[in-house]
């Protein structure tokens, strides 16, 4: 074990499974000369040369869809996308094209790709920098999304995902980066398509990914000191297969259940935990499943305005006691607000 | 659209052939080319029954550019094209009986039935797809090259597209990244004159697209695509030139004698148009010269035909009587690496088996 | 009166609006000379000229930002791609700019832009030709999202498009065209936000839109006659604003939902349906929200495969009848099956 | 990247001014320029005291170019850029106050406090925005050209966009597009050498961005921008050109002094190449030939910059005073036309009012 940040586990994970399999390079905007727009890549052009660390011109769509067809071709690109928000401009290639080959082609030619990009919101990046759209993918068949939350699942999901013949999208988040934990230092990877519970507990289960995952842990912990209240946490870990059982199974016990994401709220990722619950724990649930989500509308630079729209741990606690209230349950503290 | 047709064959960029085509190789051109032809009008009539179906685009018009450009590549060079490739899928040396079969969707066929006129992928010959999306195969074809560069091997992508496709982002980002890499990849452009029924002249501002290559500092050349013999010289300069490193970009100076696809009618052309492009015609024309040239006789081109038509007709036997895929194939191929929870359920499927809940009969 | 196809109402409406308003233009691919893929501008460019009906290059991004453009500066576009699985091309400059421009400028440009672009599938154009992919308009604030199933909604909310000074993407159907109605002559708008009732019930609520709400008419009509079943039938109409008030007062009623969509089932639209009526009526539904969807495959070519991937009515009255059984009421031929 | 910088300054394309710029004109220059320079330092230091947010992309090194650009355009034209605005904000005559508030993300900021550095907007001055995706303004200043080309008006786009911004598709569809239709617009290239860190030799396959052009059939020219008065010349040419239907792409050679954005140290370039980069700057560059050809003294010269620099402080101050948005505001601008069931709910509110569910406090 050892202490390292999320940036950090990524950058050793890149590294280390580079000078595994030179199979394995990457390819992305200045993520060489630059070192990366959040540094994830610094020092490994220095250290890997431009074969395997390449600088590509900005152009999404030409370079995400090349490093497709190198993958047909049995390399394994690992591509930055500088933010998630730019990634619409490859969503033909990654949609119609990486997701599809497999399929379309019947079974004839694997894409062992992972796209790597940051989501994020809250840093006033406006409207078209503050979206968190792995909606798109995780909506795909032939695609595998994962969110890792914490530096230990950033290093076991990229491992997994680097070593997976699918295309991968790899989602990461602007507010993570700089977290620590404890990060193994044995190699092994997660299984991609199982959720994780991160806490376990009687009175609701809370469920998030990536920043939500962490707003969710702090969050639980938080209100089990001061509240003495049991919350089960589950990070998602995978949007894409989807773990239901493991929802399914938390909220049996549980009774109760709080979604957290941070993209839109209407047909958002939440929308489709919310209705699996619904549905596969319809016959245990005592309250709607409530959700927190970002506000609907396109994300405003000023910070007041911004901070309005983007949901806080605060939502998060209040969502929690409302939703416990709606189960009638008695709170040592009903009614005293966290805001 | 008549006066581009015009413009067009008023001023083909013919070069000489660097050498001339000696017979037996003129006539394998012809029973490749009446392959192709053969094939496609049987893959036409099959459609018209209803046997085949979806999108169903023919190379009639382009079988001297599909039979010039295969010509210039080896076995251990990959083939990207678009949608309108069953000759592409032919001349690599596919099964034709296996590419019919995949027009009707069967188990023989090359993609297994999954992929249909549209999408046809052979890695054994290294077709590597037949898309659908205008320009989606640039990207994709670049990264192959990109591949090849990472290995150091000897090999060479061609990536063709239509006239149509020189126009979308794809093109522009694709070439620029072959251009600044030099990738081992021929950009091949069939200028067919149209889109679907859009002309050249309206839909590019450099109507003559080779030169486009200008903008990438890319070498770049047009070629009559009515003859095998210019469209194959052509083609080995270009994949010569990729094999070095220098990415080309070649356009060959084509025909679409029917609509853009089997259903199109193609209204937009004059009946004065349509006979004037059945001078364009490659087919009768290499026949007529193979006579001409006392290559071959008129009886010798005519048994081609009847052979190539017997082929055609075989395929699709074959392809009538190849089985349907099974249902429960359906989801074979959603993923190359088994995953947890993946989604394997039909329409009518509940997410979750109404275990706790009454279930009074199973669902199907 | 008059009984038109859904087709023929498309194209009268645009001609109609073209007549109306001078700045009303169209602008796609293949649209003039080509008459249109599925030919819903035939004969207007004949009747209006080049500068009314222009043909564009193949550039989704290039000719929709084009038309955004255009839209700022008060003109009117109609654009049709061709697909909407070609709309992946275009999905930034609709995205990050048709959607975004209203708000992130403070609301000093308007974009009274539409999108119309056919859904489908059913029809063996293979994997990326057979999506339904409303989805990614329908999470993003700023846009408006419509769906007309008959020839008289076609033309309410085509004007109602048009009208609007907002970006709305426009949602046919493949399968839709030739079908035929009663269509009013005067010139009303529907009113975009608002679902209807298409069918009154109190058995079940049954939700669709496009060629599903469609499916989800001929379905109802056919249990009536054949089962005595009274199932109300909601159609959508618009996804974005999604009138939710609607769909819980009637599931208030019913106490038991099924949602129709020919998109795929996790994260698809349904998702969201099922979700807010899971909390909306959470106290009045007696039985989970069932969600009809396409198989979760990138669609094969193959007639037999596709068939057994695509959603079909037989499906809807399975998910009825089983939905019905799980509330505990009888039916008349309860077990008898209809496939 | 040094290779690339000296290549581009030993072969500027300098051609020479068509009329000799007069003194009062050199002076309004001058005064322009150093309103950017100054209003930009202004905003580099509000940025580092975390008084603006987000990302901050400047002017600097740019000024002789924005101006001379700026100089071009008639009061009715229209002016699409990117998020490295600030410059064009000012220059196109909006309120350097207004400009500043933005920054400041206040109501009384030029886009109202809603879309910050990156997202200026005026209809009044006829700067159409402001956009940070990369190439996501060249598909709108096109339409917008498209729109003055309907309606018949003597109007003029021009759009302007880095170097970096050559190799996205919608550079090659919107050039495209407007050759094709002979659209009333001027693409202007700034090129600053750099993308971010990347250099444009390692970004563009034909360097000199200005050839491109050439793959529409379109007019292009080269020009040194480090002198305002080529710039406005190379300019006048080019809105005159676009003005007669004939769209035109102008790259102007320019230089970025500082990192990308303010938060950039810019580590990859050497300490040399940045001191050398400082013969490049046009600002005492053109101070020193106010002062050479006697048009003003040391002095006057100083006391422009002494004004500008109080603008700058000026502005800074009216943002800081002015007021923050209200919460309350959040969802004015969802639609412009209103709608039905629209969704206005903060991330803390619940879907459904807890109506008939036991409710004994109500959320914020
Ligand atoms: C991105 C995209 N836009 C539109 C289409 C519809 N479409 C299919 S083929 C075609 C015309 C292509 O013309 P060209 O590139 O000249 O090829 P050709 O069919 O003439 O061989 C169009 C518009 C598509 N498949 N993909
Ligand atoms: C589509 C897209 N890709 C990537 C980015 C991130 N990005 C912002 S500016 C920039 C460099 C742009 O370089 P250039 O066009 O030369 O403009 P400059 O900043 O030098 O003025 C990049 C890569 C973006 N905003 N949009
Ligand atoms: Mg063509
Ligand atoms: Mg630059």
């Amino acid at each position: 074990m050892t202490i390292k940040t999320y940036r950090q586990a990524l950058h050793d994970t890149l590294r280390a499974e580079m000078m595994r399999d030179e199979n394995v390079f990457l390819m992305g905007e200045e993520i060489g000369v630059f070192e990366g727009s959040y540094k994830i890549t610094a020092g490994l052009l220095a250290e890997f040369g431009e074969k395997r660390v390449r600088d590509t011109p900005i152009a999404e769509e030409g370079f995400t869809g090349a490093a497709i067809g190198a993958a047909m071709l049995g390399l394994r690109p690992v591509v930055e996308i500088m933010t998630i928000n730019f990634s619409l401009l490859a969503l033909d290639q990654i949609v119609n094209h990486a997701a599809k080959i497999y399929g379309m082609f019947g079974g004839q030619a694997r894409v062992p790709l992972v796209i790597r990009t940051p989501g994020g919101g809250g840093q006033q990046l406006g409207a078209t920098h503050s979206q968190n759209i792995e909606l798109y993918y995780a909506f795909v068949p032939g695609m595998k999304v994962v969110a890792p939350s914490t530096p230990a699942d950033a290093k076991a999901l990229l491992l997994a995902a680097i070593r997976d013949d699918d295309p991968v999208l790899f989602l990461e988040n602007l507010a993570l980066y700089n977290t620590k934990g404890d990060v193994p230092d044995d190699d092994t990877p997660a299984v991609i398509g199982k959720a994780k519970i991160t806490r376990e507990g009687h009175d609701l289960t809370l469920i998030g990914y990536s920043r939500m995952a962490y707003i969710a842990s702090n969050v639980a912990d938080a209100l089990a000191e001061s509240e003495g209240l049991d919350i089960e946490v589950i990070d998602l870990m995978s949007l894409r297969p989807l773990d239901r059982e493991t929802l399914i199974a938390s909220v049996k016990k549980t009774h109760a259940a709080v979604v957290l994401e941070d993209d839109w709220l209407t047909y958002g990722i939440g929308a489709e935990i919310a209705a699996t619950i619904s549905d596969g724990a319809f016959d245990y649930l005592d309250a709607p499943v409530r959700r927190v989500a970002m506000a609907e509308v396109p994300m405003p630079y000023s910070k007041v305005l911004e901070s309005a729209a983007f949901p806080t741990s605060d939502d998060v606690v209040n969502a929690i006691f409302q939703t416990l209230e709606a189960v009638g349950r008695r709170l040592k503290k009903v009614g005293q607000s966290h805001d | 659209m008549t006066d581009n047709a015009v413009t067009k064959r008023k001023a083909p960029a013919r070069k000489p052939a660097a050498k001339k085509a000696d017979g037996a190789q003129l006539t394998k051109y012809y029973r490749d080319m009446m392959l192709i032809r053969r094939f496609e009008e049987r893959a036409a009539r099959a459609y018209t029954e209803a046997l085949i179906g979806g999108y169903c685009h023919l190379n009639l018009g382009e079988e001297a550019a599909v039979v010039g450009l295969m010509s210039a590549l080896r076995d251990t060079d990959y083939l990207f094209t678009n949608y309108r490739e069953h000759g592409y899928a032919l001349l690599r040396g596919i099964d034709p009986n296996r590419v019919m079969a995949e027009l009707y969707g069967r188990v023989d066929g090359v993609s297994k039935g999954w992929g249909g006129s549209m999408h046809m992928f052979d890695m054994a010959h290294r077709l590597l797809g037949g898309y659908g999306i205008v320009g989606g195969q640039l990207p994709l074809a670049t990264g192959a090259a990109l591949a090849i560069n990472y290995r150091d091997l000897d090999e060479v992508v061609m990536c063709t597209m239509g006239d149509g496709t020189a126009n979308i982002g794809a093109f522009h980002e694709s070439l620029n990244i072959a251009a600044l890499w030099r990738l081992p990849i021929v950009y091949v452009v069939i200028n067919n004159g149209l889109g679907m029924g859009t002309t050249v002249a309206k839909a590019s501002a450099e109507p003559e697209i080779y030169r486009r290559a200008s903008a990438y500092a890319m070498a770049s050349e047009r070629v009559d695509g009515l003859d095998p013999v210019l469209v194959a010289d052509a083609a080995a300069r270009a994949v010569a030139s990729a094999r070095e490193g220098k990415p080309f970009l070649l356009e060959v100076v084509s025909e679409r004698l029917r609509g853009h696809s089997v259903v199109d009618p193609a209204k937009y052309r004059s009946a004065e148009e349509v006979a004037h492009l059945a001078q364009f015609d490659p087919v009768p024309t290499l026949a007529a010269r193979l006579v001409k040239e006392k290559i071959l006789t008129s009886a010798e081109v005519h048994k081609i035909d009847e052979e190539e038509t017997a082929r055609a007709d075989a395929a699709d036997a074959f392809a009538q009587s190849s089985a349907q895929p099974d249902v429960s194939t359906l989801f074979d191929y959603n993923y190359a690496t088994p995953v947890a929870n993946d989604s394997r359920r039909l329409p009518g499927e509940p997410l979750f088996a109404a275990a706790a809940r009454p279930a009074p009969e199973a669902s199907r």
